[in-house]
């Protein structure tokens, strides 16, 4: 749907979830700091781009890497010592928002501040959509994404739809 | 006591109400008691009636921390059924329907039993296979219940929603037309009236702080307004039994929660049945005043606040919308939490304890206003005897040592999942 | 509503938690052979009117377990620590792989 | 009568350039945007309003706000009627249509108003006493009549044609009120730098503000710090919002009226619920004046003294000519200069002996007749009041008047705060209750603290909004606030009276609730305060007693001989005003009530004739139209084609678990009650897990894809609460092993083929892959890759045939669905939906939900031998309980049906022949089948041990259909028990 004031699009998202152990992380982190060729995020929902590349801390030990719809596909390897990988790309869609009415629909889908320096551009908010756990990504001013599970897109696109409408 | 009657009515209107008398006697602790009930509640009335009508025992005070009535049996949605699937509940809350049935006359003491008939919409085919299997059961103890398809349920109550946007359509319903709703204070009330008829001290302000103990036996309590001797000690606090029970030792398997009822403006007749969501949790009637009275899921962690959370009463909103389109434009006029005590079973617990000359009864659930009769009854008769009543054989404190639990929805011992 | 400081995701609405219950029980070892602490594990509980220790997960953030101590009167929150720390004190992670 | 006959032609706050068009019981009227309903009545003339709710006495308008107890009306736009509005609150709109309620046939004419005939045998609880005959359901018969005449409005059975959002809202600092206190409040808390919501209920800020003339000082403080806050980038105002109830976490409910002036756009909202998450809040509520109490203070025409006011000075209303103020405290006083310089011929009756003497003097200069040590007792009965009877110093004597104004002082607005369990103190100096102490984040300002002057409140504002920013960190210097004083005196408390007058005496209004009944509720020793309400149901209407409380409490404290304190206060519960439950589900309605899940293949099942069917979020097909008419026709159709050729059905709806880490297999050890450890690599094992109580939990598939990485199987309805748990164990029993668990239910389609003809369809599906059984034996694994995305094929049966599950990343889910189709089209591949898969394995004797039902064991569901003599697994131990092992503990069997042309159902109870069906039987039948295999009905059933032997009979009883049907006990594999088909 595209309006004036709010345009939503859909997409699929490539994403990788890497983890590491308990015990081994800072190792874990140096090595896969050196793989990607960036710093990591310090905590959880910051978030570092690195070229296509969007490295998001979801969890103490856990990160994100997103790549932009369309980049390249790249395989990671991970010490089984160390941590691990599992893909995440076929499960997520991707919601991309924007327009002078972003924040007004954001407010009846999600309980996220909009104003807070947590939801500031750059940042990731994990959070529920209509009971559905989403990743929030303030992209811009006035732009924004939600990662969300594939089996609830159609129904979760459909809900923005009805409270921007 | 003074019969009430239509003759007490307009004999009093007649002479300006002046010569009404108060329904149960201010009293003040005597030194010692054969029982003492704690707990001004319904079971705890109940039981001290029984145990005076049921057995002779006159000697008693009910002792309640505040004013009698003022618990779970003052806030709860007040429905009355008797549609269980277990052995050992099926039997116990239909005697407490047989009770109900009676109630008013008994206590002569109008509780506004109305068996206005309760439904449960089922949404699939399996989960009104499982409704028929709970309806056998009831047929074959003795209980009515019929199953109902959608059109049967159409017809009893339009304004469900039967459109083709209803999320979880309706495929049927379980029916069970003795059940219904009854007036809660009255009840408390009720009881209350009758127990003093036969010589019971209600004493209210009296708060128990502490157990009096002659070795490993209970011989009385500490309160607010002193030392009480007592034979036998029953404890009726449910919400609280932890609380109490720890005061004398028990170790229980209980959990406090809340639970939410809410009330909308007065309206006139709408809902004329007791009608259960079977896709969520809600659940609705409405009241001789006018209001529709329903109630949702647990508030889902410990507390004592008896006040919910706004996520339920929004949850609750949704599911009423969901189950009855037609009440978007009806106001909330009020909502209350109760603190229930939850078991890991969702069964009560009523028995004698370990603790010598101390009877338990508690771990109601949300579930206790429908059991109020035949709780005190039978409780009333475990004090006594000391022994259980065969209706309440099932519900000792030992089942969860043993296995022999009484999990009507297999929920499993998170309390708060049942 | 009641609001969570999750210590990875900041205060949240407590309907972004999964509630565990009381975290002051210990779980015998997975391999206890006594019956009676099972029993008393998983049926045994306190119910304390006042300051309780329990689990919440933030099921929809973090997916962290955490330990809250929240005082079930008026449900003020004292504290929120992740629970695997807290279970990490009690029994030391295994050292590392040399 | 003129229309606006009693308008003032100057002043007010409406506009009478925009006149407004609406309806009263049929009468067209006119009034001005600006106007309430109420104000636009009381300027038509119009006293009579409404009928009370058990006397159906005749009501006028009581107050100028949401208090208001007596003029409810219905707003009976079609598909828009909402009964037991308070016309004091609506703003007048075009075309409004308001019905009067509770009478019949007409308001002026109400033959229920013989109720108030009967009024000596409908005192309070007179229906505890009585009904209770002839027979034992006789309530029900009266219950018909009494539940007629109850109730107030009449709600539809129509959908709601309006719109209703949800939105989050934050701030720093929530100020709920605008009047004085709260204006202040929010200058000062924004200019401290904090982020501010100032939540007004009225459509205009002000609060009593509102009340002074529009060309008064007090106007123009005003319009300066409305201005002010308007431009004020920090500061959020919401007019037409209620701030409703608040919420543990610092949650404050609040609903928003659109603005009626405005049409309604598609798509807009008629209210909007908004959860404002806030760390400080001050409370700027005011406070609420409290009638007097004598005999029929109920009638139109008797109004409160700041009610009257308002209608003069807000709306321009002049309410009576000729006025009777009767108070004891100065407030009044104003109300009646006002009114007397407006051109009313008023006469004030104060209980106390000396007023101020400032005031007399004021009442001199503006001809106000002053009757000191004087109330009003009683006013002449009637539609409207025509003469009032003042009792005083020489006694008693009648007083013409169209008009009664009173006030017995004030009651501060404590509703809100004690939501949150802050019990109201009762102060003396004031005569009434103020919120006991606050919790640090949460402060009061103005007259809802007992602060009656105007100069006062402001400053109390101003500290309360500074201390509230300062609370969030905000401590910008803040200006001294601009002062206003409007030259008020000390409000001094009296203690109400009993009446003097003989007809009733009205303590609630909406309840008709009288002195009569609080001395019933005394005699009879319903005496606490929460007896009392429940008794009397005072308190009980739609404004919660707002106007009622504290008089109550006064009566039953001085027939009690007690102090206020010592009689108790009211626990106020939310909402403060009563909230359309569609503006609490907002756009969670309808289709939107749920999320729902869709899987990959969802759009070819809609597209190729599935009849589809909910479970849990999940829709899934049921069945497919092409396999039959109806369900019982199709699932029979389908489950032989599966046994005859092959079925292909969409299995994405299982919850799929990554389990990863140097640890898995020690974990896995420990959750499932069967052994993983030894499990090879590329193999799958069928695993139970239980709960701590020893309880069969869920049952799955875990595959070993690698040394260290497991994948998971979970039951649909358990997905979520299984990865729940693993995450538990692993964060708080056994953090030391490294283990991660990652729920990849989303991301992979999942479809099973089963069938003889099962591989013969991979072959052709996947030309490349080997599928032969030396490649990928029973329960193996097959990993590849599928137009780029991985593939996983494991050889698992449900359905007791040779099948495959096959997993493809989500994205090509339809795309292989198709694919398989189009290869197995040749060889009768077909969909097949979950109806006959439940029959599969049914047939086959395999568990699901109707056994795993949470009350059973693994030995109960025959699985027991899993466990073997393993240890240390959840569960293990409790699952030994003694109850578990009872020999009449009910164990799964299978049952055949033996009688001709009958049929087993779910559900049935079991009996042995000949005994007497009563009670709960030996057990249950738990699951049927139409088997095309055997030819008749098959079932599961869990029946008691000690009678379940293999070969004799049992009697299934389904009282429901009145059916009685012979079983014989068999093993519960019906099919190929040694499992031959598997390989076939």
């Amino acid at each position: 749907m595209a309006s004036p004031d709010f345009s939503l699009s859909v997409a699929d998202c490539p994403l990788i979830q890497v983890e590491g152990w308990d015990g081994t992380l800072g190792q874990f982190e140096k090595s896969l700091s050196t793989s990607l060729d960036t710093k990591l995020p310090a905590s959880v929902g910051e978030t570092v781009r690195q070229k296509s590349l969007l490295v998001i801390r979801v969890a103490p030990r856990r990160l994100w890497l997103a790549l932009d719809d369309g980049a390249q596909a790249w395989s990671l390897a991970v010490d089984p010592d160390l941590g691990c990988s599992v893909s995440l790309g076929e499960g997520r869609v991707r919601f991309s928002m924007a327009g002078a009415g972003v924040a007004g629909v954001i407010s009846k889908c999600i309980a996220v501040d909009w104003c807070a320096p947590a939801a500031a551009p750059g940042r990731a908010v994990l959070t529920s959509l209509h009971h559905v756990p989403v990743l929030f990504l303030r992209t811009g001013e006035t732009r924004c994404e939600l990662i969300v599970p594939r089996s609830f897109s159609q129904s979760l696109s459909d809900w923005i739809a009805d409270v921007a409408g | 006591m003074a019969r009430y009657s239509a003759f007490s009515i307009l004999r009093n209107a007649l002479s300006g109400q002046k010569n009404w008398q108060r329904a149960w006697r201010a009293a003040e602790p005597k030194p010692s008691y054969d029982v003492i009930v704690i707990g001004g509640g319904g079971h705890g009335l109940a039981t001290a009636f029984y145990l005076a009508e049921n057995h002779g025992i006159r000697n008693v005070a009910v002792l309640e921390k505040a004013y009698i009535g003022g618990g779970n049996v003052g806030r709860n949605t007040t429905v009355i059924r008797s549609n269980y699937l277990l052995d050992g509940n099926t039997q116990f809350y239909e005697f407490s329907m047989k009770l109900w049935e009676n109630m008013s006359r008994a206590l002569n003491f109008n509780v506004m039993f109305s068996q206005r008939g309760q439904l449960v919409t089922a949404h699939s085919a399996d989960q009104l296979d499982g409704f028929s299997h709970r309806a056998n059961i009831m047929r074959l103890n003795g209980i009515d219940a019929d199953i109902l398809d959608r059109d049967e349920v159409r017809r009893l109550v339009p304004y469900l929603d039967f459109s083709d946007t209803a999320r979880f359509p309706i495929h049927g319903a379980i029916f069970q037309g003795r059940a219904g709703t009854a007036r809660h204070d009255a009840v408390a009330w009720g009881y209350a009236r009758a127990a003093d008829g036969h010589g019971v001290d209600i004493i209210q302000n009296c708060e128990v702080t502490g157990f009096l103990r002659d070795g490993d036996r209970i011989i009385g309590v500490e309160t607010t307004k002193g030392r009480i001797g007592a034979g036998k000690v029953g404890l009726a606090v449910a919400g609280h039994t932890s609380v109490l029970g720890a005061k004398a030792g028990l170790e229980l398997p209980i959990e406090s929660h809340v639970l939410q009822a809410f009330v909308t403006e007065p309206l006139k007749p709408l809902v004329d049945h007791v009608v259960a969501y079977g896709a969520d949790h809600f659940y609705v009637s409405q009241s001789d005043k006018g209001g529709l009275v329903f109630g949702g899921n647990l508030d889902g962690y410990n507390s004592y606040a008896q006040r919910g959370n706004l996520g339920v009463v929004r949850e609750v909103a949704e599911a009423a919308i969901a189950l009855m389109p037609c009440i978007s434009r009806v106001r909330l006029l009020r909502h209350w939490g109760g603190v229930m005590d939850m078991t890991p079973d969702a069964s009560p617990i009523i028995c004698p304890t370990p603790i010598e000359g101390l009877f338990l009864n508690g771990g109601w659930c949300y579930g206790g206003f429908k059991a109020t009769p035949a709780s005190g009854w039978c409780f009333a008769h475990t004090i006594v005897t000391g022994r259980p009543h065969p209706l309440i054989a099932a519900y000792g404190l030992d089942r969860f040592r043993t296995g022999h639990t009484l999990d009507e929805a297999g929920a499993g011992p998170s309390a708060w999942l049942q | 509503m009641l609001r969570i400081e999750c210590p990875c995701c900041g205060l949240r609405d407590h309907d972004e938690f999964r509630y565990g219950g009381d975290a002051s029980v210990t779980r015998p070892a997975h391999d206890d052979p006594d019956p009676e602490a099972w029993y008393r594990y998983v049926y045994v509980r306190a119910n304390p009117a006042g300051l309780h220790r329990e689990f919440w997960q933030h099921v929809i953030g973090c997916r962290q377990w955490l330990v809250v101590e929240r005082d079930t009167r008026n449900h003020a929150i004292a504290s929120v620590e992740l629970a695997r720390q807290l279970s990490a004190r009690k029994s030391p992670a295994r050292k590392p792989p040399a | 009568m003129s229309s606006n006959h009693k308008r003032l032609s100057m002043g007010g706050r409406i506009d009478r350039e925009q006149p407004v068009e609406f309806t009263f019981d049929g009468r067209k009227l006119i009034g001005y945007r600006g106007d309430t309903l109420a104000s636009a009545l009381l300027a038509n003339g119009v006293t009579l309003v409404g009928r009370s709710f058990k006397y159906h006495r005749p009501r006028g308008i009581f107050s100028a706000g949401p208090e208001e107890p007596n003029a409810l009306v219905t707003l009976a736009t079609a598909g828009r009627r909402q009964p037991n509005l308070p016309a004091t609150t609506l703003e007048l709109a075009d075309g409004m249509v308001a019905e009067s309620q509770n009478r019949w046939p007409s308001l002026a004419f109400d033959v229920q108003s013989a109720n108030g005939l009967l009024a000596p045998f409908l005192s309070a609880g007179f229906y505890y006493k009585t009904f209770m005959g002839p027979t034992r359901r006789a309530w029900m018969f009266y219950e018909h009549f009494i539940r007629k005449a109850a109730g107030l409005g009449r709600a539809d059975t129509d959908l709601d044609s309006d719109r209703y959002d949800i939105s989050h809202a934050f701030a720093d600092v929530a100020i709920i009120g605008g009047g004085p206190a709260g204006l202040s409040a929010a200058r000062a808390a924004a200019a401290a730098g904090a982020r501010v919501a100032l939540i007004e209920q009225d459509f205009l800020l002000g609060g009593q503000l509102l009340a002074e003339p529009s060309d008064s000082a007090a106007a123009a403080w005003l319009r300066q710090a409305e201005a002010e806050l308007e431009s004020s980038e920090p500061v959020t105002l919401m007019k037409r919002t209620t701030a409703f109830g608040i919420y543990d976490g610092n949650v404050i409910g609040l609903v928003e009226q659109c603005d009626p002036g405005n049409p309604l756009l598609a798509g807009e909202a008629r209210q909007t619920f908004t959860m404002l998450r806030v760390r400080s809040i001050v409370f700027a509520t005011g406070a609420i004046e409290r009638p007097m109490v004598f005999s029929n203070n109920d009638r139109p025409g008797v109004m409160l003294a700041s009610a009257a006011r308002t209608y003069l000075n807000r709306f321009a209303v002049l309410p009576g000519k000729k006025i009777i103020v009767g108070t004891g405290n100065d407030g009044a006083w104003r109300a009646a200069f006002d009114l007397a310089d407006a051109g009313a011929e008023v006469t004030i009756a104060d209980v106390r002996a000396a007023p101020p003497t400032a005031l007399a003097t004021e009442a001199g200069r503006l001809g106000v007749m002053v009757r000191v040590a004087t109330r009003v007792v009683d006013v002449r009965r009637g539609h409207a009041v025509r003469r009032a009877t003042l009792n005083g110093p020489d006694g008693q004597s009648e007083a013409a008047c169209d008009l009664v104004c009173v006030s017995g002082g004030w009651s501060p607005t404590v509703h809100l705060t004690s939501h949150l369990g802050v019990k109201p103190e009762y102060r003396d100096d004031i005569g009434g209750f103020v919120p006991g102490a606050f919790a640090a984040d949460r402060f009061g300002a103005g007259s809802m603290m007992g602060i009656y002057s105007t100069t006062d409140a402001i400053e109390d504002g101003h500290r309360a909004g500074t201390a509230a920013a300062s609370f969030c960190g905000k401590s910008a210097p803040v200006p001294a606030p601009s002062k206003l004083d409007l030259g008020e005196t000390a409000t001094v408390p009296f203690r109400e009276i009993p009446s003097l007058g003989r007809g009733k005496a009205f303590v609630d209004f909406q309840m008709d609730v009288t002195t009569g009944d609080i001395e019933l509720a005394h005699r009879e020793g319903y005496e606490s305060v929460e007896h009392l309400k429940r008794y009397t149901t005072l308190g009980m209407g739609t404004e919660q007693g707002k106007t009622s409380n504290f008089a109550a409490l006064a009566a039953m404290a001085a027939l009690r001989n007690a102090t206020i304190p010592e009689t108790g206060a009211t626990t106020f519960r939310p909402p403060y005003t009563p909230v359309a439950i569609g503006a609490l589900a907002g756009r969670a309605i309808g289709h939107h009530f749920k999320p729902i899940r869709r899987t990959p293949m969802h759009d070819w099942h809609m597209a190729n004739g599935a009849e589809m069917l909910e479970v849990g979020l999940w829709m899934r097909p049921y069945f497919y139209r092409q396999s039959g008419l109806d369900v019982n026709d199709a699932y029979v159709a389908e489950m032989r084609n599966v046994r005859q050729a092959a079925g292909l059905m969409d299995i994405s709806t299982l919850g799929k678990i990554d389990v990863q880490g140097p640890d898995a297999a020690i974990f896995l050890d420990r959750i499932y009650a069967n052994g993983f450890a030894k499990l090879p690599v590329g193999r799958a094992r069928y695993g139970v897990m239980l709960r701590d109580d020893g309880i069969v939990f869920d049952d799955g598939t875990t595959t070993r894809l690698a040394e260290n990485r497991f994948f998971m199987t979970t039951s649909t309805a358990k997905a979520a609460d299984v990865l729940s748990r693993l995450e538990f164990l692993l964060d708080t029993a056994w953090p030391d092993l490294r283990v991660t668990v990652t729920s990849v239910s989303d991301e992979w389609a999942a479809m099973s083929v089963a069938g003889p003809k099962s591989r013969a369809i991979l072959s052709a599906a996947f030309p490349a892959l080997d599928v032969s059984d030396a490649a990928l034996a029973h329960m193996g694994l097959l990993e590849s890759e599928w137009q780029g995305r991985a593939l996983r094929i494991l050889r698992l049966s449900y359905s007791g045939e040779r099948a495959y599950e096959i997993y493809v990343g989500a994205t090509a889910g339809q795309q292989l669905w198709s694919r398989l189709l189009e290869a197995g089209g040749p060889l009768d591949l077909k969909p097949y939906g979950v109806e006959a898969l439940g029959a599969l394995r049914v047939e086959k004797g395999h568990v699901a939900g109707p056994e795993i039902d949470g009350r059973t064991t693994l030995d109960d569901l025959g699985l027991g031998r899993m466990a073997g003599k393993r240890a240390g697994f959840v569960g293990d131990l409790l699952r030994r309980r003694p109850a578990f092992q009872a020999p009449d503990r009910q164990r799964l069997v299978g049952l055949e049906c033996i009688e001709e042309g009958k049929r087993l159902r779910g559900g049935a109870i079991l009996f042995l022949p000949g005994e007497k069906p009563y009670g709960h039987g030996r057990g249950r039948v738990t699951s049927v089948t139409f088997s095309p295999e055997r030819g008749h009905y098959v079932g599961l059933a869990l029946l008691a041990g000690d009678v379940a032997s293999e070969g004799s009979e049992v009697v299934a009883v389904y009282p429901m259909k009145a059916e009685t049907v012979r079983a014989r006990i068999v093993s519960p594999v019906f099919l190929d028990p040694q499992g031959e088909r598997l390989h076939g």
